[in-house]
């Protein structure tokens, strides 16, 4: 079946300090986890521009996965929490305007938290297999508008 | 053209068993740009540097992508050999095939196809990365410290012994703080002042230490290692150069009966005064709120220079044949600069009049625990016999109360004050020790006692010296036949209580130092929601502030005992000397930067920065005339979060090492 | 009330108090109204005011030619005016350089604008003379009653509305172009290095770009539906501008051009802010 | 001379003849409260009683995106592969105005001018245009004042005139329009010798000779700042006009390969012509509006022979701040006569 074919693709964006070095330490502890997760390494959560996101999706993301350090831990003290905010309110505008919520997972996970991390990556993965592929997003590709 | 080369690690069989290193290697082979790729058992090993060096040398590499294990491993190694090899160490970027892939997945099939996508993405950074030189800021070898108590003192000797100057600003007419009206110290019952004033005195003496007493930081510009303080000396109406402390005037003084600061309110002064006889530097200043001359000016609106009113001081100073007073002395502002600052402006004692249950101020018996220390001090104003205050008799009888203020959320303070505990069960020592057939009874909620020797030393207060330890909280005190009625309860026994007594002690709340939210305003620095300065991080950085070259030391910072603030301050004199290692600061190259074109000056960049890293700058045009304002990021400052860069809505500002483009090129690759 | 403003704007330039009033003037039809500009005293007889007056001529405020035009008055409705809050908040204009020529307002447009009807400004708040009647204020109870109406649908429901509305989308940044807010010198949209988002009025690019638009608004946009008015295929912008001005009151209990002090609830945090979202 | 019929009753009827006869129908159908050319999907949809839709029938022939060629990365090299439009269906668009019409020939000349744009010239081989006359022309319409009128036919195949008995006189002009007739027989009936038609008024503005001369010596003029200081920099009137055409050229590309897109462009936006130094030679919005006056009533008259406005009133409608290039142009004429 097709499904078992398609390969969920997700792509996360994660801080350098905390859920960077969580990933490391669940590679270190050699915890298992899906494969289908792609890791882009930015300084800090408040780093992330939304666009990021939107872009991902255009490139054939399934799903996007944010994640930093908890709030009060950033290592630039207030970077996560301005961060908050924005996902806070991008989230809401991309649930109004139909994606489903569950393309989209934010979390926090601490350099300690490898196991976190492998569950996280898990869950979302499984979540996005449910939904399957993001072909709503797909079918924008196209680029004739009129003929 | 790029000209990209990858170097697969197989990490012995930790990435090579799970990954299929070499069809990662062939597979980076047919990448765009790439034009070199080859896998390898160690490249961390001598060999497998030597591989990337030969390979840039042989193949005039333009960027290196190295697949091994997390970055936060090897980047420096293999950035270190690229530079070696004549190649910008920031055009060396590292894919993470081990921690993140090897190690984490089974499925070699799939982890290798993972593996390639994580070589392509960092593959396609590179070709967009930027060589990058590391930032250097000159460094003013010179340090300020604000608040001359034993925090300051001890950051301040700290730092001069260390070979640098220091310009000590104290906003009293001496250094000392509170340390100096302390009797004796727990846990140890040391004198504080004979522990304390031969500090005060290297600190005079110190060569390297510049005193500025009776002034206070008016502003702060620039940034680490390149501060510019503006300090203003108020006028002492008394001229340093000249003065020899003799203490003529103070005798002289028709003003006696000013209530003593120093005293807690206990002893007088008089309008020309040094705060304590070993005060540091030992000159008097003029009090022109009560000094006869300085008031009579005032009522009849003449400048001083006509005033002739009093001037007993000035007749009574011996020195020919200028004298030392100078009453049309005026405030001085002076800049300074510095490349570091310490702040250690210490705390301040809760007001109690906000309990009006415990009747201090109505009631003169009914004191707090600074009056008692000067009670208890030889040098106090009862030369440290234990007297009430209202009528000089001997107190049989005292009650300590605890937590006044402290661990109240009723009066807005719930945190701990930390040191009541301790100074209760030392006051209640000092108390027995002067008055044998005396009994202490000590109201609390908690006994607090961690530390070296504090819980033997509480132990002893009680099991020793008989202090009576009840645990609950007083409900009201009033006058009973010359004595003072304390009813509370005992929470244990679940009695009520009433003692008489003939003394109360209120051990009250520390707070932070009064205006210290305007300080950390001119400092830049942030304050909690009661005016304790904050640390850059709770456990990491207990030290710093948020902005760079600014460093916090003592109880300013949060409640704090002596051997806490001293540690503290040695801690901040540490990092003062850090940064004073070399005369100019390096600093990673990732930072923000501003593309000054687009920029509209919306400074919301401005707003979110953590650091106060950015500010406005304005471009003018040949003739000078501002033709718009701009963000500008301070690399001496900027951390390189990248905060602005996504908080900024045209993007025209950008991170180096984390740009738009390098991003960008990852999320296309995956 | 025309004569009021006429009156007004007359003393302004005659005291010398402004340089510049900009306001509403005959427009080629009777329904409808054009900004236009004036220097002279005796030009404010062109000055209209009635409820073909669309236009939020705060938009003019930060055009860089106008900077130099030394101290300006505009004429405001209570909605357009709260632009200048937020133009302020953002150091696009010194409140002292404009003065803010308020109009009491029953509404505009035939039939009246959505917006008119959850008026909280009829009498503007932000400004140095009001012009007319003091009007009280009408409830937002139902403000975002057709936000609610769209989420009771499912998220594929939602997505295909907006798929179809911002298909719709040609590109043409009336949108943009006519809103306050939208002041940078160079749109995201016009970055090429990289290319964030496709300027080509396709699907997709037109996602991008509305997603853009409506975040780059959040916390800032305050109301005044120019950018839908404007719109030539009449797509419903408001609508995700209002979701946004919902989120941002709920969660962070700010609304856009009340508080000329309040920091702006995108450059800001309250470490207590919702974690709801977050794993 | 028309020699058929149709009566407004039977209009579904002619719809579903032409759709049987594969054609595929376009014409004014709501959308989301706009009318705009759509294909015709239930007969009853169509509406030709609307005087203006948003945007002319221009998107049927050049779509405000379209690809023009596809290429694939393989490491350093790259290959193309132009993509001409596949040859697109046999339509017709029925109940565009006269106005539009006529903007059809007007770019024919300038599609077919250095290079012919098969892009543009095979749908206009596949398309066959039926206007209707205006009976109600309204304040924003010109056609008169640049060379139109409300029942012209230039660059109609067939052109529609309502009558006063409800009815429309079909009269074609090209073997398109005859064959539209051909498939329609069975819904037509013969018209009368002297039917009453309605057709509506459209005053004449300004004079065309006298506009020309005037835009030719005065680029430098005032009038261009007094005019345009307060335009918006929006593209609308441009996107919605029936003979605008300046198109940008956009890659979109991956790693794997792109496409090569041409799109609206519009010469008011601010980055119209912007250098890749950052310099723009229209860099005020008096010298874009300029421009846009400039290049439809002399650069395009200099080049085709044709002015490049139809009078259509759409940029009036849709602009913003409700600049009028009708009034605007008549201004340029009375200062013309003033000059004189």
């Amino acid at each position: 079946m097709a499904e078992n074919e398609w390969k969920p693709k997700i792509i996360a964006f994660v801080c350098n300090w905390c859920t960077y070095a969580g990933a490391d330490l669940a590679g270190t502890s050699r915890l298992k986890y899906d494969v289908n997760v792609r890791v882009i390494k930015l300084p800090c959560t408040g780093r992330i521009d939304p666009l990021f996101i939107i872009k991902a999706f255009e490139q054939g993301a399934d799903g996007v996965l944010v994640s930093g350090c908890h709030p009060g831990d950033c290592h630039y003290t207030s970077g996560n929490y301005h961060a908050r905010r924005r996902w806070i309110v991008f989230s809401e505008l991309l649930r109004f305007f139909g994606i489903p919520e569950d393309r989209v997972q934010f979390a926090w996970v601490s350099a300690a938290e490898g196991a976190k991390w492998a569950t996280l990556v898990n869950e979302v993965v499984a979540k996005v297999r449910q939904l399957g592929p993001f072909t709503a997003y797909r079918e924008l590709e196209t680029t004739e508008v009129l003929s | 053209m790029a000209r990209v080369g990858v170097f697969i690690c197989h990490c012995g069989e930790n990435i090579a068993r799970t990954v299929d290193s070499a069809a990662v290697a062939d597979a980076a082979k047919r990448m765009a740009g790439v034009v070199y790729a080859v896998d390898y058992k160690y490249m961390c090993s001598d060999p497998g540097q030597q591989m990337i060096k030969d390979a840039i040398a042989k193949h005039r590499l333009t960027g290196v992508v190295v697949a091994a294990c997390s970055p936060r491993m090897h980047e420096t190694t293999f950035r270190r050999a690229s530079a070696e090899a004549g190649l910008n160490p920031y055009l060396c970027e590292m894919s993470n095939i081990r921690e993140h892939c090897s190690w984490v997945h089974e499925d070699k099939q799939a982890a290798t196809e993972k593996a390639i996508d994580l070589v392509r993405a960092m593959v396609e950074k590179v070709k967009k990365n930027e060589e990058l030189q590391p930032i250097r800021v000159p460094v003013t070898r010179r340090a300020l410290v604000i608040g001359g108590g034993i925090a300051g003192i001890q950051t301040a000797l700290d730092i001069a012994n260390g070979g640098h100057e220091v310009l000590l600003v104290e906003k009293t007419p001496s250094i000392g703080g509170h340390m100096a009206q302390l009797s004796e110290t727990f846990p140890t019952l040391d004198c504080s002042q004979c522990i304390l004033t031969p500090r005060m005195v290297e600190v005079g003496q110190h060569p390297r230490i510049k005193l500025y007493v009776y002034s206070e930081v008016e502003s702060v510009d620039g940034f680490i290692g390149n501060f510019e303080v503006k300090i203003r000396q108020k006028a002492t109406s008394v001229d340093p150069k000249l003065c020899n402390g003799c203490g003529a005037c103070r005798e002289a003084c028709p003003q006696k009966k000013i209530p003593s600061d120093f005293e807690a309110g206990l002893g007088t002064r008089t309008a020309i005064y040094s705060p304590f006889p070993q005060a540091v530097p030992n000159k008097p200043v003029i009090d022109r709120e009560n000094c006869l001359r300085f008031r009579v000016a005032r009522k009849k609106g003449i400048p001083i220079e006509e005033c002739t009113a009093c001037g007993k001081c000035y007749e009574a100073c011996p020195i020919e044949p200028r004298k030392a007073i100078d009453f049309s002395q005026t405030d001085q502002v002076v800049t300074e600069k510095v490349g570091a600052i310490v702040v250690a402006t210490g705390f301040d004692l809760y007001p109690t009049d906000a309990y009006g249950e415990y009747g201090h101020g109505k009631h003169p018996d009914i004191i707090s625990g600074l009056q008692f220390e000067r009670l208890a001090s030889a040098s106090g104003p009862t030369s440290g016999e234990i007297r009430r205050p209202s009528d000089g008799t001997i107190p049989k009888s005292v009650v300590f109360i605890q937590c006044v203020g402290s661990r109240d959320n009723a009066k807005g303070i719930p945190y701990c004050s930390k040191i009541c505990c301790m100074y209760t069960a030392k006051h209640t020592m000092l108390y027995k020790h002067k008055v044998h057939d005396g009994q202490a009874y000590v109201f609390y909620m908690d006994i607090r006692a961690g530390g070296k020797n504090y819980d033997e030393f509480v132990r002893r207060a009680i099991e020793e010296d008989g202090a009576v330890y009840l645990r609950g909280r007083v409900s009201r005190i009033f006058r009973r036949n010359g004595r003072l009625a304390v009813l509370g309860a005992d929470t244990l026994s679940g009695r009520k209580v009433e003692i008489e007594a003939d003394m109360v002690v209120l051990a009250t709340a520390m707070q932070a130092q009064l205006h210290t939210d305007k300080l950390a305003q001119t400092l830049g620095i942030s304050y909690d929601q009661f005016e304790f300065l904050s640390e850059a991080h709770p456990k990491l950085r207990p030290v710093e502030t948020n902005t760079a070259g600014v460093l916090l030391a003592g109880a300013c910072q949060a409640p704090k005992d002596i051997p806490e603030a001293v540690a503290q301050g040695s801690a901040a004199a540490s990092k003062v000397l850090g940064i004073f290692s070399s005369d100019e600061l390096e600093r990673e190259p990732i930072i923000a930067s501003v593309n000054e074109n687009i920029c509209s000056g919306c400074l919301a960049c401005e707003a979110v920065c953590p650091y106060g890293a950015i500010e406005e700058k304005e471009i003018k045009d040949r003739d000078g005339n501002v033709v718009k304002v701009v963000a500008n990021v301070n690399p001496g400052v900027c951390q390189g979060c990248g905060l602005c860069v996504a908080t900024c809505r045209a993007n025209c500002i950008d991170l180096a090492g984390f740009s738009d483009e390098q991003v960008y090129a990852e999320i296309k690759a995956l | 009330m025309i004569e009021e403003l006429r009156h007004k704007a007359r003393e302004l330039l005659e005291k010398g108090q402004v340089e510049l009033v900009i306001g509403y003037g005959a427009g080629s039809d009777p329904t409808r109204t054009m900004p236009v500009f004036i220097r002279r005293p005796e030009d404010c007889d062109h000055l209209v005011w009635n409820k073909y007056c669309y236009n939020n001529l705060t938009s003019y405020l930060t055009w860089p030619e106008l900077k130099t035009a030394g101290k300006r008055a505009v004429v405001c409705k209570g909605c357009d005016a709260k632009a200048i809050v937020v133009l302020c908040k953002e150091n696009r204009i010194e409140r002292e350089e404009v003065v803010v020529i308020g109009m009491s307002c029953e509404g505009v447009g035939e039939p009246l604008f959505g917006k008119c009807e959850f008026c909280d400004v009829r009498t503007p708040k932000t400004c140095d003379i009001q012009i007319g009647a003091t009007l009280p204020p009408l409830s937002k109870d139902n403000l975002f009653e057709d936000v609610r109406q769209l989420e009771a649908g499912n998220a594929a429901e939602r997505w295909e509305f907006w798929r179809r509305q911002f298909s719709r989308c040609i590109k043409c940044y009336a949108c943009r172009q006519a809103c306050p807010l939208c002041y940078c010198t160079q749109c995201i949209v016009e970055r090429n290095q990289p290319q964030w988002i496709a300027t080509s009025s396709h699907p997709k690019g037109n996602f991008a770009w509305n997603v853009v638009r409506a975040l780059h608004l959040a916390g800032r946009c305050i109301g005044c539906g120019e950018c839908e008015r404007v719109c030539p295929s009449n797509i419903p912008l408001m609508l995700a501008n209002k979701k946004l001005a919902q989120v941002v009151k709920e969660q962070f209990g700010y609304e856009s051009g009340y508080d000329i002090d309040e920091p702006l609830p995108m450059a800001s945090f309250m470490p207590d802010d919702s974690d709801e979202l977050f794993k | 001379m028309a020699e058929f019929k149709l009566n407004e009753a039977k209009l579904d009827e002619l719809v579903n003849a032409l759709k049987s006869e594969g054609y595929r129908v376009v014409a004014p159908v709501e959308e989301e409260g706009v009318f705009v050319f759509k294909e015709v999907v239930d007969p009853g949809e169509m509406r030709l009683d609307v005087l203006r839709t948003a945007r002319s029938i221009k998107e049927w022939f050049f779509p405000r995106v379209e690809p023009t060629l596809r290429y694939k990365f393989d490491r350093g090299s790259v290959t193309c592969k132009g993509e001409m439009p596949q040859s697109p269906p046999k339509t017709v668009i029925i109940g565009c105005r006269p106005c539009d019409s006529a903007s059809l020939p007007i770019l024919d000349k300038l599609f077919d001018w250095d290079f012919r744009d098969e892009y543009w010239f095979k749908r206009r081989e596949a398309t066959t245009v039926v206007a209707v006359a205006c009976d109600a022309p309204d304040s924003y319409c010109f056609c008169t004042s640049v060379g139109g009128s409300p029942d012209g036919t230039a660059g109609s195949d067939l052109l529609m005139r309502k009558t006063v008995g409800g009815c429309y006189l079909f009269e074609s002009f090209t073997k398109k329009g005859w064959s539209i007739i051909e498939t329609a027989k069975g819904t037509l009936e013969p018209a009368g010798q002297n039917e009453k038609v309605l057709v509506g008024e459209v005053p004449k503005r300004f004079d065309l000779n006298s506009v020309k001369p005037w835009l030719d010596n005065n680029f430098d003029h005032d009038y261009w700042k007094e005019i345009s200081y307060k335009c918006l920099s929006c593209g609308a009137c441009a996107f919605v006009c029936p003979t605008c055409h300046c198109f940008d050229i956009q890659d979109e590309a991956d790693l794997q390969g792109g496409v090569r897109l041409k799109g609206w462009d519009s010469c008011c936006l601010p980055i119209f012509t912007r250098h890749g130094s950052g310099y723009n030679p229209r860099d005020t919005r008096d010298a874009r509006y300029r421009q846009r006056v400039m290049h439809k009533f002399t650069y395009y008259v200099d080049k085709f022979g044709l002015t490049a406005c139809v009078g259509c009133g759409r940029c009036c409608v849709s602009c913003p701040i409700d600049m009028n290039i009708c009034t605007v142009v008549a201004g340029a004429a009375e200062l013309a006569e003033t000059s004189t």
